[in-house]
């Protein structure tokens, strides 16, 4: 894919940031918010496809390496799956660190609140994990698929 | 009438899907064909979820002695629609691969295992 | 003890069975050691005979999958044309017999109730 | 902590940790990825006979997920189910027997099956995650958790089967075929989540049973469960993808795609016995049931005697051998309502069947595995281009008569075992529905001699001179699935009385399978 007008490329360097932040904001208030691992990496990642278009694959691929979001991706499962285990002097994905008042272990209060982010036991670091994954993974979708566009346009040209 | 009015929704959703999947001959619009199925069931799901007048499930901002409707549905459709991600990616991947070995996304074509 | 198998009306053990079948072929080999030996090495015998015609070489004289049955599927033809045919492997027709058989037991569960 | 009251959730969740370790693992050692697969499977294969052991002797166990104590099904006084939870019966555990099996010797078939092949750490990773599903359908105790397993293993499969499909245009053309035809099914079964839902409020499999009332919606749920769930176990006629995807995918997995298969089958049973049981008009049920079962041996025998690709030729025959199953069970199904003669012959002809979804993984799993062997040696998979085989690979040639044996129905091999628990019983309760299974056998034996003469007989060919027997491990997997055929033929009466009997109990007995879960309401 060849890269788009430079106002495009312009407006893409001024938001690209902004999306990926919005992104972590979503991961990192899921338990408090609508939300969470999932709906977060699923918005920073639209920022990776912003820049394959605007930039098109060949450049994007130069910073976007496949194999670092392959590690992230498979560091983050691999974290979720081992909070789960971290559970089973109980049972498996038990909430072990609901509170106990140490990390995110404090009482959710209940009724109108504006939210204490330290609440909710494991479930924001399962969302951290989760939205590590799906940032990574929907960002390696993207990269393959570029990958085949480029192949297409070969094809058409030949 | 106007209150099964989602289901109609729904039943519009699942028959178009349907009717994509049986007569459209391109790969890709088969792979439309089951998202639309696809939303259909999760409209079908998070449809079931609607209680009238209650608020939504977020522990801060409830406000007392108000109804909350239950998040199972929600939780469900949210479910759905990751899995969901996962195979559309995967069909349209496949589409792209298939089209990289035949040259064709036509159904007639697309058919050298048969017999 | 002996892996007894009821099916309802009788029962099933291979055990027995191995061992009925170790006997009796114990019989039909003590049977066939007092037959009149014939043979005879590297004579005529050895040679295969094709009603006269030349012996084919012996990798031709192979014969390839397609051939095996070939009386059997020439008999059934009727019944294999159609059924052939229904394997059109086209993605809308594997969608199609889905939903066609879906809805005959949709039918026939609603009917029978 | 008593590990011994984690065994369930274990069995599931090593496979799934290693599957997101083997990718890591792969960085730094692409040896280590299979070697890291096996032990995980190993360790979840000894797991699973643990908990067999456990639920045969003690009973059914359930698994809470979260929960404060692991058997808390219904916690603060509650009147219903309100976490995801595994319940794992008789049934349960015999489908898992097969799944563990299967695997553990999928894997270690892939070690040096896969060797060439590039991406390694995604076809372990793969083959953990669709072990994980396999194991999820048949011990879920919720039916939407039963959902996500269903498209856990068909993503999973889906990805194995087009793992080729990079250099090639068939894998992925069978790949794309079947993620189709699969996600219909998956789609079907959410709506069908969702009915249940609107009318109960419930999502657990028991607690559902407990209240059902088969109204109108009832009925719709069932009609729309059955044919779907049949069409993902292969019958006749949704069995076109069948034959593509067992072709197409990598020997190893196509034998643990034949055990996913049947895990849809055993969902199928789980709905009609567990979930209606005789609440529903069995004989209309257990009839359509039986009609699968009828076309899909014989036209599944029939379109297998004309192939010339062995795969898809052995493909057909794992259509044709799930008509048994789905005979012996319907004819289960269809006098479930009728003590005297469920008593009679129903439950022989659920033994039949049941037990031959165990011999079928089996003997089926050998004969793919020989079949994978011919191509690893010889490249193809074309009939007509083979010969003489038999000269060169001695052990497949043995261990392929061992699996046409058993799958013709040879005494004294597995096969014939269930296969005449299912004879002498369906024959009561329909003579020519046992007629056309026995024709069915003759055709399958006489299709097997066609491949064994074509492949294994003859001269040897030129083109194989240089054709060698497979390596070790290899030989390995297929001799310890012989074994096990072997051994199962010659007692299958300890077979049936402690393994089988008990899953046909469990699913006959609806009562038995909610009590664990509502505590004898």
């Amino acid at each position: 894919m060849k890269q788009m007008s430079k106002i495009v490329r312009t407006i893409t360097n001024l938001v690209y940031g902004f999306i990926i932040i919005f992104g972590f904001y979503v991961i990192v208030h899921g338990h408090l918010t609508p939300g969470g691992g999932f709906q977060g990496g699923a918005i920073a990642a639209s920022a990776f496809a912003l820049l394959l278009v605007s930039y098109g694959s060949l450049i994007t691929k130069k910073f976007l390496k496949k194999e670092f979001l392959s590690i992230t991706e498979n560091t983050g499962l691999t974290v979720f799956i081992v909070l789960a285990f971290l559970g089973l002097g109980i049972t498996f994905f038990y909430n072990f660190l609901a509170n106990t008042g140490g990390w995110f272990g404090n009482t959710a209060a209940i009724g109108p609140n504006s939210g204490d982010m330290n609440t909710g036991g494991v479930i924001p670091l399962m969302n951290i994990a989760v939205g590590l994954e799906v940032l990574s993974a929907l960002g390696v979708i993207v990269l393959v698929m570029a990958s085949g566009a480029e192949f297409t346009k070969k094809k058409e040209n030949s | 009438m106007i209150d099964n009015f989602h289901f109609i929704v729904v039943i519009i959703f699942i028959g178009l899907g349907i009717y994509t999947l049986m007569f459209k001959k391109n790969l890709i619009k088969i792979a439309i064909g089951v998202c639309l199925i696809e939303n259909g069931a999760n409209l079908f799901l998070i449809t079931l979820g609607y209680k009238k007048g209650a608020v939504a499930p977020i522990y801060t901002y409830a406000p007392s002695g108000q109804s909350m409707v239950l998040p199972t549905p929600q939780a469900l459709t949210l479910t759905s629609i990751v899995i969901g991600i996962a195979t559309t990616a995967l069909i349209l991947s496949i589409a792209m691969m298939i089209y990289k070995h035949y040259g064709t996304l036509d159904t007639d074509q697309v058919r050298r295992l048969r017999g | 003890m002996l892996g007894l198998l009821e099916t309802g009306s009788g029962f099933w053990s291979a055990l027995i069975w191995v061992i009925v079948v170790l006997v009796i072929s114990g019989i039909v080999i003590y049977i066939r050691n007092k037959g009149e030996e014939s043979y005879k090495k590297n004579t005529e015998q050895d040679k295969p005979f094709i009603s006269g015609n030349p012996e084919p070489s012996k990798e031709g004289s192979h014969i390839s999958a397609s051939h095996i049955y070939w009386g059997f599927t020439e008999a059934l033809k009727d019944y294999y044309h159609p059924l052939v045919k229904i394997h059109t492997g086209n993605i809308n027709d594997y969608s199609g017999w889905i939903i066609t058989v879906t809805v005959i037991i949709l039918i026939l569960v609603g009917v029978s109730g | 902590m008593n590990l011994s009251n984690h065994i369930p959730i274990l069995i599931i969740a090593i496979p799934l940790l290693a599957a997101f370790l083997v990718p890591l693992v792969g960085r730094i050692n692409k040896k280590a990825t299979g070697i890291l697969t096996t032990l995980a499977l190993t360790a979840s294969l000894i797991l699973t006979i643990a908990l067999a052991v456990k639920i045969l002797t003690v009973g059914p166990q359930v698994y809470v997920f979260g929960a404060t104590s692991p058997s808390l099904t219904l916690p603060s006084g509650l009147k219903f189910p309100i976490r995801i939870m595994f319940e794992v019966d008789a049934m349960g555990i015999f489908m898992g027997l097969i799944t563990a099996i299967v695997t553990f010797l999928g894997a270690i078939y892939s070690l040096s099956f896969m060797e060439k092949h590039d991406g390694l750490d995604k076809h372990y990773s793969l083959l953990l995650l669709l072990t994980v599903g396999m194991f999820g359908m048949e011990f879920t105790g919720d039916i939407f958790n039963f959902f996500v397993f269903l498209e856990i293993a068909s993503i999973a499969s889906v990805a194995l089967i087009s793992f080729r499909g990079t250099d090639l245009g068939e894998p992925a053309e069978a790949g794309f075929k079947y993620m189709v035809v699969s996600s219909i099914s998956a789609l079907i079964v959410l709506f069908v989540v969702g009915i249940f839902y609107g009318q109960y409020d419930l999502l657990n499999f028991a607690a559902i049973a407990s209240v059902m009332k088969y109204s109108q919606l009832d009925k719709i749920a069932l009609a729309l469960l059955v044919p779907v769930l049949a069409m993902k176990a292969g019958a006749v006629p949704m069995h076109m993808w069948t034959p593509d995807a067992y072709s197409e995918a990598p020997a190893p997995i196509t034998m643990i795609l034949v055990a996913a298969s049947q895990a849809s089958l055993y969902a199928l049973f789980r709905v009609t016995f567990s979930l209606y049981n005789i609440n529903l008009n069995t004989l209309t049920v257990g009839w359509v049931i039986i009609i699968f079962g009828l076309l899909s041996m014989f036209i599944g025998v029939t379109m297998a005697i004309i192939q010339k690709d062995i795969k898809r030729l052995m493909a057909y025959h794992a259509i044709s051998q799930t008509g048994y199953m789905l005979l012996g069970v319907g004819v289960g199904l269809a006098v479930l309502a009728n003590p005297v003669a469920l008593q009679k012959y129903g439950i022989t002809a659920m033994e039949g069947g049941i037990f031959h979804i165990m011999n079928h993984a089996m003997y089926k799993g050998l004969l793919f595995l020989t079949a994978g062997a011919l191509f690893y040696r010889t490249g193809t998979r074309d009939l007509n281009k083979m010969g003489g085989l038999a000269h060169s690979m001695k052990y497949t040639a043995i261990f392929f008569i061992v699996g046409a044996a058993a799958i013709a129905g040879l005494p004294p091999f597995n096969g014939f075992a269930s296969k005449l628990l299912i004879y002498e019983s369906v024959y009561r309760f329909n003579p020519l529905l046992s007629i056309i299974a026995m024709v069915v056998s003759i055709l399958t034996l006489a299709s097997f001699v066609k491949v064994f003469h074509s492949a294994f007989l003859g001269p040897k060919l030129p083109q194989f001179k240089e054709v060698k027997e497979v390596p070790r491990s290899m030989i390995f997997a297929m001799a310890a699935l012989s074994c096990i055929i072997i051994l199962f033929g010659l007692f299958p009466g300890l077979i049936v009385k402690n393994l089988v009997h008990p899953a046909v109990v469990s699913l006959i007995e609806q009562f038995k399978y909610t009590s664990i879960v509502l505590g004898g309401m």
